[in-house]
């Protein structure tokens, strides 16, 4: 960037990023509403992430820009990573216990 | 209990010689690097100390090999302390099949036991030799932790969680326990004494007379601590609906359907009580969810049973009288 | 004063310098001169390291009998956690970066000023709010819930200014937050002709790691201590368990961010050790490239360790198994660092000077904190020795033996470039042993009564745990007047002390090639850098003349194996 | 106010300059990524306890506003980016006009989350001792504005739901978690709009001093990357926060 002067994208790009972000704003409504299960919430979050890539990649000139300010921005996501991760690696991997409620756990050490 | 300067806390559970051992393993490795960096840097000290003050020392930049050694060999001894501690943890978080169980509830600033006949204690464990005890423990506010030097366990006990552990004592004594994660004013003085008795001993103090008191007298003094009264007068004349009565009764509700006064209702109205409200009466309730424990709803529910016979007030109105919502 | 390039003549202060650049209080407060800005950090962390330093020196005279000495338990539970919030939060995080990191690194990659001038004066405005709004808590009612606010006390049950004090430490973190982003754009843009990555002085390789930290943690500390505060002033639920919520997910998010702090308290002092080592015994740093690394090495590794905090909180047995071997990858960075500069010591020209003083009692104190450390990474013995004064001995030797120790070495460092004038060397040797034994003394005791089983943040205690405590406390006293007596002739000398000239020591990074105190703009013209890092041999310009030893034919593994 | 392409003393060169305002930016953009992290986090760990009681939140929520919402911050994104790309190329007064037409989108934005906001008020759906999850299925339809299929549709689900978390008081506990998460996360993105709307402001009144062209255009830029990441963050709430399990309503 610094040495080949600056990239501009042209506006047929941005409209075209535009309409696709529309597209998958509706496809993520419309896949809402049918039961898929689990997967809902996977679809929800793919079309997401292909929303946010694109607003990254485009948008934001992440695509043309240099490679240390790429870094940066995968770094930022990388480290979301390992928060999210590693602590879902608690909670995915905890014995069960007997539910939370709003119930104080007295209880059930009272019918115990 | 010990000499005016003890270095090490006994030695009374199955856990103690497992992490003492280990302990003994790692201050070992301590010790040898902790001297060896120390005397190096003495020695180092004193041996180049600077002659002429234009004196420069020799331009070494480095050593692949040393950088390699110093790298490879503490990776090894790490690696076996993480091993052997993951040995000894992994023991301590599964429970054996055969445990005597306890129930341990803290709260602010006490702790609740209860022994597997329904005996319970204050700030006191009896547990016997040589058996394997475990304790499942919840807390009623803040997160508390149950820590036993002597048996070298503890566990946090948090809010919302059935937090376990288990111990075997392997010595008969009275030992310290202490509230080890901070949770408020009296932190420091939530604590107490584990009692590890031969089993025969064991028995007949599980078989002594048990510490509770009557329910009723204690939902009495809750009745008047809680300040229920100012709303619940007994001539159902307060902004709330009388006890007498009520406990067994069909009970009207503002929206029109009626419900029979059981515990479940009382409970309710008790942590919920906007969820129903009786005829005639507003929603002035404040919850008393967190403010009164599960044992104390229990008291107070006694206490409300035992107004059953009490004389209905005001006009007696068929089946459903105008009283009912705490 | 051992060493100096101008043997002969006396050395006058430059004509015109930073600090006689402009005057007047306005001068001071709008100033954007990172140096100006590092003394406004200077006298502001000092200011909190005296508040915390008190609050210290009562809960150690409290505990002098078993029963309690001096005040109440709720203000023993304030004295503890005001004294953690003020040290952790305002001075130690601070310290290093904000004041020594700012005069230094600039000059230290050749560059006129930071990357950002105006926001770094934003950031001390940020703490200085901050630091404000933690204040007012303290006097309002003070702060019971330990500094590691865990919920559901802090969020629910507390009854003291704990929404203040969330506040004051939510608004700090943009500080932090600032201040690293401020170093990293620096590092990456700002470096003079010829000021290659590996030829960067040790000290801003540990700040670019620190600065690593400062922006990946302390959004989620913010984060955290803001929906702790949402929950205490709306009913919000987020880790309230009375609506299902979990107080465990609080100490996770709370971790993420506070164990990495750790690491930025002690890696700039790292960075300090770097290097202060080389100066005082007048060769190349042993390893560069590898304590460089390490220092990015113990950032990342840092992040990924948080959860042996939390071994016993009912955390899942994989997840602690995961954690507990990952805290044990954390620990080889550091040795890496620690072997190298003992090894650096080897074949030196080793002379006795303060800040050398430091370095060694650095070394001594921070392998003890990290070698403790290993005690707790174990799963096994963490179930003995969790919440006890075992874990409270081990991070004072970290945090006070180790990133307080640096501090104060690299303020005696960097005195006369900050000052253009030296200190009175006799009474700052005396105060370094000072320090040394009182820290010692402190919390030596404290390991062995942690291993006794003796709880954190009791305001009582058995009996027979006394005489321990009362070995403490002697050594708090003497640990006192050791940190009184710098402060008091480090500031006679800002006045009366001898005129240092640009390099006294005679040390080798750019900062030593500025006049002392430096020009406003650092340089009269940008420098071009043409040396490698911690070479004395080919550096003429230092004017050491002296005999130097000769090139060892090969290295005894004898010395590098320990 | 410095003027258009002023170089500052500590850079050597205005591409170094540049170089050094949009890096900071993007760092100052991972702490941001990793700000929003602990919410999500918090979120999906509360979500993964209690799917019952978060599917009955999300299903309270105004889908058309969410769903309209969206649209609008999709179009600001675009109008920002072309506001960029006049600003490149040296279309003065685009510049201007996109930004307010990108401001103008943004307060829309915001007016919308206000009326939400209202109705989860008048719905008791705000955390506290008011909040009652059960309120628009036991009073009449038209008390929320719901139709009459749509109020039996909730009847029944809040019904299964009580079944589900054994219990209307847990159902109650667990729907405030959701609501808190949701008043939390959407707060705070708004707060991050309120913040974008006046850097706008202010680009606004530079551009009409014709300060922007393809020599000078870093805060416009800069802006922009902030305006796009606040617009991403909301790409991930609405998903989270609507349309879970949308299916069951």
């Amino acid at each position: 960037m610094s040495e080949n002067g600056h990239h501009i994208v042209s506006p047929k790009i941005y409209a075209a990023i535009l309409a696709a972000l529309l597209l998958f704003t509706w496809l993520t409504v419309q896949a809402a509403k049918i039961d898929l299960g689990p997967w809902n919430i996977v679809l929800a979050l793919l079309i997401a992430t292909i929303k946010m890539s694109l607003v990254i990649l485009f948008f934001m000139h992440g695509k043309y820009s240099p490679k240390r300010t790429q870094i940066v921005i995968v770094s930022g996501f990388f480290w979301l990573a390992i928060m999210l991760g590693l602590t879902l690696t608690d909670y995915t991997t905890r014995h069960p216990e007997p539910s939370r409620s709003a119930n104080p756990p007295a209880i059930a050490i009272h019918r115990a | 209990m010990q000499s005016q300067l003890p270095l090490y806390p006994e030695s009374a559970s199955n856990f103690a010689p497992d992490v003492d051992g280990l302990m003994l393993f790692i201050i070992a490795v301590c010790i040898f690097f902790a001297v060896a960096i120390t005397i190096a840097v003495i020695y180092f000290f004193f041996r180049y100390k600077r002659k002429e003050p234009g004196d420069i020392g020799a331009p070494i930049h480095g050593d692949m090999r040393l950088e390699i050694t110093w790298i490879v060999v503490p990776f090894f001894l790490l690696m076996a302390m993480f091993g052997w501690g993951a040995v000894i943890y992994v023991d301590y978080r599964h429970t054996p099949a055969d445990t005597l169980d306890v129930y341990v509830i803290g709260k602010q600033w006490m702790w609740k036991l209860e022994q597997p006949n329904g005996r319970r204690e204050i700030n006191e464990l009896h547990v016997p030799v040589n058996r394997n005890v475990r304790l499942v423990m919840a807390s009623e506010d803040v997160i508390h932790d149950f820590s036993v030097p002597a048996f070298r366990v503890k566990m946090d006990v948090v809010p919302g969680h059935y937090n376990t552990m288990w111990f075997r004592p392997t010595k008969a004594g009275r030992y310290h326990f202490f509230c080890s994660q901070y949770c408020g004013t009296s932190h420091a003085i939530m604590g107490g004494w584990v009692t590890v008795m031969e089993p025969d001993e064991y028995a007949a103090w599980l078989a002594g007379t048990s510490g509770t008191s009557d329910p009723v007298a204690l939902g009495a003094k809750l009745y008047n601590e809680l300040a229920c009264g100012t709303c619940h007068l007994p001539d159902g004349k307060g902004r709330g609906p009388s006890y007498n009565g009520v406990y067994g009764s069909k009970v009207k509700l503002a929206d029109g359907s009626t419900v029979v006064a059981d515990e479940a209702y009382i409970r309710e109205s008790i942590l919920q009580p906007n969820a129903k409200i009786v005829a005639g009466f507003q929603p002035v309730m404040p919850s008393f969810q967190g403010l009164v424990s599960e044992d104390q709803i229990l008291a107070l529910t006694a206490y409300i049973k035992a107004q059953k016979d009490q004389p209905v007030p005001g006009k007696s109105d068929a089946a459903a009288p105008a009283t009912g919502k705490k | 004063m051992s060493g100096t390039n101008n043997p002969g003549g006396e050395h006058q202060l430059p004509r015109e310098h930073y600090l006689n650049a402009t005057y007047g209080i306005r001068s001071w407060l709008l100033t954007t001169d990172h140096k100006r800005i590092a003394l406004l950090y200077l006298a502001s962390v000092t200011f909190f390291f005296f508040v915390g330093g008190i609050f210290a020196t009562l809960i150690r005279i409290h505990l002098l009998t078993p029963a309690g000495y001096l005040v109440t338990p709720e203000t023993y539970n304030k004295l503890f956690t005001m004294h953690g919030v003020a040290m952790i939060f305002f001075f130690l995080i601070p310290s290093i970066p904000a004041v020594l990191g700012n005069f230094l690194i600039p000059i230290m990659v050749g560059a006129k000023d930071l990357a950002f001038p105006k926001i770094n004066l934003l950031s001390w405005y940020i703490y200085v709010v901050g630091g404000c709004f933690v204040l007012y808590s303290f006097a309002t009612g003070g702060l019971d819930t330990g500094w590691t606010f865990y919920t559901p006390l802090s969020s629910i049950y507390s009854n003291a200014a704990v929404t203040p004090a969330v506040i004051g430490i939510f608004i700090n973190g943009f500080s932090s937050i600032l201040t690293g982003l401020n170093f990293l754009v620096t590092v990456h843009t700002m470096r003079a002709p010829g000021m290659t990555w590996f030829r960067l002085p040790l000290f801003v390789w540990a700040h670019y790691a620190t600065s690593l930290i400062m922006i990946l943690g302390t959004p989620v500390i913010a984060i955290t201590l803001l929906l702790a505060g949402l929950e205490r002033m709306f009913h919000f639920g987020f880790f309230n368990p009375a609506y299902g919520g979990d107080p465990i997910l609080f100490q996770h998010l709370f971790w993420f961010y506070s164990h990495p702090a750790v690491y930025i308290m002690i890696l700039p002092a790292m960075g300090v050790i770097s290097e202060i080592i080389p100066t005082f015994v007048r060769k190349p740093i042993f390893g560069y490239s590898f304590i460089a690394a390490s220092s990015i090495g113990i950032a990342v590794i840092g992040f990924i360790v948080w959860a042996h905090h939390m071994f016993l909180t009912g955390e899942a047995t994989y997840a602690a198994i995961a954690f507990s071997f990952l805290s044990y990858l954390v620990a080889i960075p550091s040795a890496v660092k620690v072997f190298n500069w003992t090894s650096t010591l080897y074949k030196g020209s080793i002379s006795w000077d303060t800040p050398m003083l430091y370095a060694l009692g650095f070394i001594g104190l921070f392998t003890i904190g990290g070698l403790t450390g290993l005690f707790l990474a174990c799963l096994g013995l963490d179930i003995h020795l969790h919440d006890t004064y075992f874990v409270i001995a081990h991070f004072h030797y970290i945090m006070v033996g180790g990133a307080v120790m640096g501090y104060v070495g690299g303020l005696h460092f960097w005195w006369p470039k900050i000052t253009g004038r030296l200190y009175p060397e006799f009474l700052a040797r005396t105060a370094a042993i000072i320090l040394f034994v009182g820290f010692n003394l402190t919390f030596f005791p404290q390991f062995i009564l942690g291993g006794l089983g003796m709880p954190r943040r009791y305001h009582n205690y058995p009996p027979e745990f006394q005489v321990l405590n009362v070995m403490s406390t002697a050594g708090a006293s003497i640990l006192a007047l050791g940190y009184l007596l710098p402060m008091i002739y480090l500031t006679w000398s800002m006045r009366y002390g001898k005129i240092a000239g640009p390099n006294p020591w005679p040390a080798t990074g750019l900062e030593w090639k500025t006049a002392s105190p430096p020009l406003t703009e650092n340089f009269h013209e940008t420098p071009v850098v043409d040396w490698e890092p911690y070479d004395f041999v080919h550096r003429p310009d230092l004017g050491l003349t002296g005999s130097k030893p000769k090139l060892p034919g090969k290295l005894s593994p004898a010395h590098g194996d320990d | 106010m410095h003027r258009t392409g002023e170089l500052y003393g500590q850079y050597k060169t205005l591409d170094q300059q540049k170089e050094t305002a949009t890096l900071g930016m993007w760092i100052f953009l991972v702490t941001e990524i990793l700000f929003f992290g602990g919410v999500f986090l918090t979120y999906s760990i509360n979500r993964h306890q209690y799917p019952t009681a978060f599917g009955v939140g999300g299903n309270m929520l105004d889908l058309f506003l969410g769903g309209a919402n969206t649209v609008v911050l999709i179009a600001s994104s675009f109008t920002m980016a072309m506001s960029v790309w006049s600003a490149q190329t040296s279309k003065k007064a685009w510049v201007t006009l996109f930004l307010i037409a990108t401001l103008i989108l943004g307060t829309v934005f915001l007016g919308v989350k206000v009326v939400e906001y209202k109705q989860k008020f008048d719905h008791h759906l705000i955390p506290g001792h008011g909040f009652d999850i059960t309120y628009c299925s036991k009073s009449p339809a038209a008390v929320c504005g719901l139709s009459e299929k749509e109020h039996a549709d909730e009847v029944k689900e809040v019904k299964d739901a009580i079944e589900t978390e054994g219990g209307v008081t847990a159902l109650n506990a667990h729907a405030q978690l959701y609501f808190s998460l949701y008043f939390g996360m959407t707060g705070l993105h708004a707060l991050h709009m309120i913040v974008g709307a006046g850097l706008l402001l202010w680009l606004i009144l530079e551009s009409r001093k014709g300060r922007f062209d393809a020599n000078y255009n870093t805060p416009v830029e800069n802006v922009g990357l902030y305006w796009h990441f606040v617009d991403i963050v909301w790409i991930f709430l609405f998903p989270l926060l609507y349309l879970i399990n949308r299916h069951l309503a």
